[in-house]
């Protein structure tokens, strides 16, 4: 299932000017408030009509200006969680939850009420209306009311940015096993970079209405000309690997990579799995040689490729380990300290720790 | 004082029964006019809407006079009605009923914009992102929504049929057990010397059945107020 | 077969009451539908299923008759009735009504409660009468036009209105009013309720009720409400 | 056919000034009686709705003759008013505009509140954090946003004030230049054989000034409607 | 200033009873969905009625069931950011945005338009209405609105979720300067830690309804028992410190604290002034002895105290370091590796860069 978008639209003085495509998995769109992210999903959805251009899902035309094609929202089987709920105040949670399964035919089916209920912790709710619930949960139902239309495409707009940590954890391996299991492709609007980089295959940036960059995860984030869209404190690369060994004593995982092998606590994967690691350059420190006796385990061997600009006391080296290019982010002064250059050969020391949970991500098992 | 003759309670039950079909026999084109009226830009609106109004702009005898222009035996429509269907409407409760149904439609019809003017497209929108067509959206979403604004122009439509008097006695006359109804029966108490007690007695009926009627609909009201605002307390 | 009558709002009381001695006698039910004389011609003129109509003035019984609506052989003047001045009857003083009588200078400030001259019958033989007893240029500017009779006795009986002239009938009941004096029958045209039989009735008992309401026995019915009984066949 | 006499002329603009002033002097208690059914709980309430609904019940005759009973000149409400104030309704114009006002209070009271009780209680919660007391939060932020039930409720009660016959005639009589609208110019009209075409000639203003009112309301209430639901391009 | 709760309240099945007391500076109210924060917020604006109880705000008697006060919102001075905007719809953003000046005395107003409107980026939006806006545009009006009401006290309820990182880096030291240069007391909600860490001095942590734990901020995130609630991923201390000495080649600042010293670049205070640092967990690595030729160059001499409990394959280590108590995670393999016990002497290292500058605030200036 592809996304090939190619729109304008006009609303009062901005000017939304969208050309990309993308392939399967989640394609996340990114980029400041007043972008014109939420302008262009809904488009997609069908709720606004772009001024001209072409919207092609999976291969169904859903716009087209040229050929007169306008498919109407409700033929699109398109699970639009919405960036403010827009729950419906006359049903109750449960009425809102179903309220999409009278229009899918039970061929078409694939979510049930029970688990969506169940994930989402909303069993103690499904009798109120949605003035007694409280903003958390307004989302959380919103987003199982998008889930139970079963849809072929899911747009997500900002769907955990009302929740807390824990609920995020619990919702977004839910939204993986969507993209992976029923490879349902998914439009994702997000603030939080981690959020983009554990699930997205394409990143879309945006800014100003325009596509600013589009293409792979980990292509977009390691290039050094956007850190400043994406934000310095959480630039990073995003690199996919294979678990080749796992360790059940210490509850590590080994995951290998074109770079070398990485140790990686609390993995529940089995051997031959495939993931997504995220390393931020801001958890790379830099070593002359294998340091000893130290808690952090991973320690990868590299050569300098490059120096970014300094922030002030900061600057990012560039360096390639293995096939993979990776960033670090460290003080002016321990780079003159150890006196780096490009070139130079040198050692990545990467706390274990910093592969949690929330830059892992396990990538389209397909 | 309170002793109804046979032919007042007749005109009671004939009150409730012109009222209720009136009502019911207009909403469905009241909400598609509400309708096409709140969402629908077209040349010549203002003059749909002002045809709308007609009933309440001009003084109900004239009303009824052009009813019986329209629907009577020899009327425009009412001849074709009687050769095609044989439906007749002149002297016929079903007349009164038409006759009731025309008056209160402006308020139905005004209630029901009002509410659908204040729907918040934005949840129509959700609801079609969710599968639901043009008509379900309106039935699952839209109608739900406007229940206030539906009772509000029922309840006041239903009044007014309980006041109507020009436009029913000059389309239908005042036919006892036919076309009588509450207000034609206190109407014809007015006319003659000593009619007051009488007047009086039925008005008390009329302001008896609007009020229970307001009664009856007050719980209803408040459920549907209270789902579509939200307010209750969560069981 | 019932008879439906169409009959002038005024005669509710007695109509309702012959209507019951009628059926005692003939066993045929009466039904009367009372409204305006205008609304009920123009009913009779759009097909209205009426088999009698009995109408407050003559003008709207000549307007059927003119489009053949009515049977004219069958058209007879059923009633009469005289015009009075009442006045409230806290305020109520005898005022004698001839020639030239001082009617402007009683209503003072006040208004005189009449029938709309225009076309209320009450108010057009008001009218004749007060245009006969050279007052009428005095008060014409001074009234105060009623929709109907019974409207323009309710405004003298709340004191809104000094002076009213209304029918004996009405204004023999009303407790809130005094009658200050009678016209002379020769100062306006006869009040006449003519009836007659629709022309599209093929009902035989509108015949006899039409019969019955000359009789003697509804002759008293309407004499006991205050009716002059002309019932001479025209 | 369109030459209007003299007496029509005056009745026409008489018309306009009862209409307009019935409108404008019952709005204030308009707004405040559908705000109290709108916000407030009490015992009794029912009592009150019924009470507003009235002259839409009672048969119009019978509200002329109410109006007279109370407001009349030995009314109990109308002997005070003359005695205190020296206001009299009696056959005035001013007794016309009362006439129109309470046939149309129950429209302009049951617009504003379907309005009202549409209202985002959660905006007004919001007003109130930023300092606004209570009448401040219904003047800035309430009001603004009901604006649309009230510009409907006038138009209703407006409309209905053009077509008032009923009331009218029975409370202050038909007297040219003084108490004679436009219905009761026409339904004289009516009353009379042959007068038809009078009747449709100043039927034809009625509409024409209502149709006038509505196309003049129509930039205003667009702007309203617009402005409330927010639905503007951004300049 | 101080703010004094003890509030009962029961909606439906939900039963809020709330205790705490807080001073000067901001509380933080931080808990799950769910929790009842909003709950909270609402009763202390005045829009909800507790059931019985008392509210006191800078000893001004706001609410006591006792002695029947209740004072009307629009007299408490409280400015409301709400969760879900609550804009007006009918007015633009320049109206929305001074609603609240006509109702406060000129006397009592410290802020004026022009700089909230530059701050939250919005002067090209004032003659827009509130249906025009993207989702971030509102919540920044919204925020605008309630600061320009000059209040006395604030409640933000999750004001910062729904911007980009970009726009809570702008809005955050703002916020700490309504602080610290006006010493408005503020009640903060926020999902965040990050956000909460570095702006609060009061954490209360509410947990279905009650408070769970209320108190100093590094206190309640230092105690290894509440990591669970706070969430392990975010867990960390919280210090104060002092600005000894300032190296402007390197942009970098010597931050004094009971600890030792430390290295922090790019923070913009003058010698003498004091600073609140946040260190996570996850970004300390332990070392037997100091590492050499590594870039990073805060190392710091510690004692084990103690160890927590196990997740897995991480464990959290306690380290006493001079005064302060700060919390290591590490892996289980690497503590096995190292031979790590209670008691133990052993050197923390910790990567300058992590003192980002989202975990950074200047502390209450008095
Ligand atoms: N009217 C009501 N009736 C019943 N329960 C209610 C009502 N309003 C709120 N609740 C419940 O009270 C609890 C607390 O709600 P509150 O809005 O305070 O949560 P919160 O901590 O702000 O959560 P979030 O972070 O999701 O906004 C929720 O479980 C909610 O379902
Ligand atoms: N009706 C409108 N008229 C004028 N401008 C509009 C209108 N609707 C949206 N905009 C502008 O379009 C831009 C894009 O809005 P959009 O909602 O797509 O932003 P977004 O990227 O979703 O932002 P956020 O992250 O804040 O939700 C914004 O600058 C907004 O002000
Ligand atoms: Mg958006
Ligand atoms: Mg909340």
């Amino acid at each position: 299932m592809t996304l090939e978008i190619d729109v304008e639209k006009a609303l009062g003085d901005f000017r939304l000017r969208a050309r990309f495509s993308a392939g399967a998995g989640v394609t996340a769109l990114f980029g400041h408030s007043g972008a014109g992210k939420s302008t262009l999903v809904n488009l997609i959805a069908g709720l606004e009509r772009p001024d001209r251009g072409r919207i092609v899902a999976g291969g169904a035309v859903l716009f087209d200006d040229r050929r007169g094609i306008d498919v109407a929202p409700g033929r699109r089987r398109i699970g639009y969680i919405f960036q403010e709920g827009r729950l419906f105040p006359h049903l109750t949670v449960r009425q809102n939850l179903l309220y999409g399964r009278w229009f899918t035919r039970p061929a078409d089916r694939y979510v049930t009420l029970a688990p969506v209920v169940d994930l989402l912790g909303l069993s103690s709710l499904l009798d109120r209306r949605p003035a007694a619930l409280s903003g958390g949960e307004k989302q959380r139902v919103a987003i199982g009311r998008a889930l139970l239309t079963s849809p072929r495409l899911l747009l997500m707009d900002e769907p955990l940015a009302a929740l807390d940590q824990a609920r995020r954890d619990e919702i977004l391996p839910y939204v993986e096993r969507l993209r992976d299991e029923l490879r349902l492709p998914i439009v994702y609007v997000s603030h939080a970079i981690e959020e983009v980089t554990r699930l997205a295959t394409t990143l879309v940036l945006i800014a100003g209405g325009t596509v600013a960059a589009a293409g792979p995860v980990d292509e977009i984030t390691s290039r050094l000309d956007l850190q400043n869209l994406i934000g310095r404190y959480e630039a990073g690369t995003v690199i996919d690997g294979t678990v080749t060994a796992v360790d059940a004593a210490w509850h590590l995982a080994e995951v290998g990579f074109g770079g070398g092998r990485l140790l990686v606590p609390n993995l529940a994967l089995p051997v031959g799995a495939t993931v997504r690691v995220r390393i931020r350059a801001r958890d790379i420190a830099l070593a002359l040689r294998p340091p000893e006796d130290v808690s952090i385990l991973n320690v990868l061997p590299g050569r300098v490729v490059a120096l970014g600009n300094a922030d002030g006391g900061l600057i990012e080296v560039q360096v390639q380990a293995g096939t993979v290019l990776l960033v670090a982010r460290i003080t002016r002064k321990a780079l003159d300290g150890l006196g780096i250059v490009p070139g130079q050969a040198l050692y990545l020391m990467i706390k274990s720790i910093t592969f949690d949970r929330h830059s892992l991500g396990q990538t389209m098992s397909g | 004082m309170f002793d109804y003759t046979p032919d007042e309670v007749t005109a009671i039950l004939l009150s409730l029964r012109v009222a209720l079909w009136g009502m019911a026999g207009s909403l469905p084109l009241a909400l598609l006019t509400a309708w096409v009226l709140s969402r629908c830009r077209f040349p010549g609106k203002t003059l749909v809407d002002g045809v709308v109004y007609l009933p309440l702009i001009l003084p109900p005898v004239v009303t009824g006079y052009l009813l019986l222009l329209l629907l009577g035996r020899h009327g425009l429509i009412g001849a074709w009605l009687d050769h095609r269907f044989g439906i007749v409407f002149a002297f016929r409760w079903t007349g009164a009923a038409v006759a009731s149904a025309v008056m209160g439609f402006p308020l139905l019809v005004q209630a029901i914009r009002l509410s659908l003017d204040a729907v918040d497209r934005r949840l129509e929108d959700a609801a079609r992102t969710l599968g639901a067509n043009g008509a379900w959206v309106f039935v699952t979403v839209t109608l739900p929504l406007v229940l206030p604004g539906i009772l509000t122009g029922c309840i006041l439509a239903y009044a007014k049929s309980l006041g109507e008097f020009g436009a029913t006695i000059t389309f239908v006359s005042n036919i006892p057990g036919q076309t009588q109804t509450l207000p034609l029966a206190i109407y014809t108490f007015t006319q003659v010397p000593g009619g007051e007690t009488g007047a009086m007695r039925l008005t008390l009926v009329s302001v008896a059945l609007a009020l229970g009627a307001m009664v009856a609909s007050g719980p209803l009201s408040r459920l549907i107020s209270r789902r579509v605002q939200g307010r209750d307390a969560g069981n | 077969q019932d008879v439906l009558v169409f009959a002038a709002a005024s005669l509710k009381n007695a109509l309702d009451d012959i209507g019951a001695l009628y059926q005692k006698a003939s066993g045929h039910k009466v039904t009367a539908s009372y409204a305006a004389s205008s609304v009920l011609a123009k009913q009779v003129e759009n097909g209205a299923p009426a088999d009698v109509f009995i109408s407050a003035d003559v003008d709207w019984v000549d307007y059927l008759d003119q489009r053949k609506l009515i049977k004219p052989e069958t058209r007879i003047n059923l009633l009469g009735n005289r015009l009075v001045l009442v006045a409230p009857k806290a305020e109520a003083a005898p005022l004698a009504i001839t020639n030239g009588f001082p009617l402007a200078q009683r209503l003072g400030t006040g208004r005189l409660a009449v029938g709309d001259p225009a076309h209320v019958p009450a108010g057009k033989y008001a009218r004749a009468a007060l245009e006969h007893l050279g007052v009428w240029s005095s008060v014409a500017d001074r009234l105060a036009p009623a929709a109907s009779v019974r409207e323009a006795l309710a405004l003298v009986s709340r004191g809104e209105a000094p002076f009213g002239i209304v029918y004996q009938t009405d204004a023999g009941v009303d407790p809130g009013v005094a009658i200050v004096g009678t016209f002379p029958a020769d100062s306006y045209p006869p009040v006449i309720y003519p009836g007659a039989i629709v022309a599209g009735s093929e009902n035989p008992n509108a015949v006899t009720f039409l019969g019955f309401l000359g009789g003697p026995s509804a002759r008293s019915v309407f004499e006991h409400y205050g009716f002059t009984v002309l019932a001479t066949p025209k």
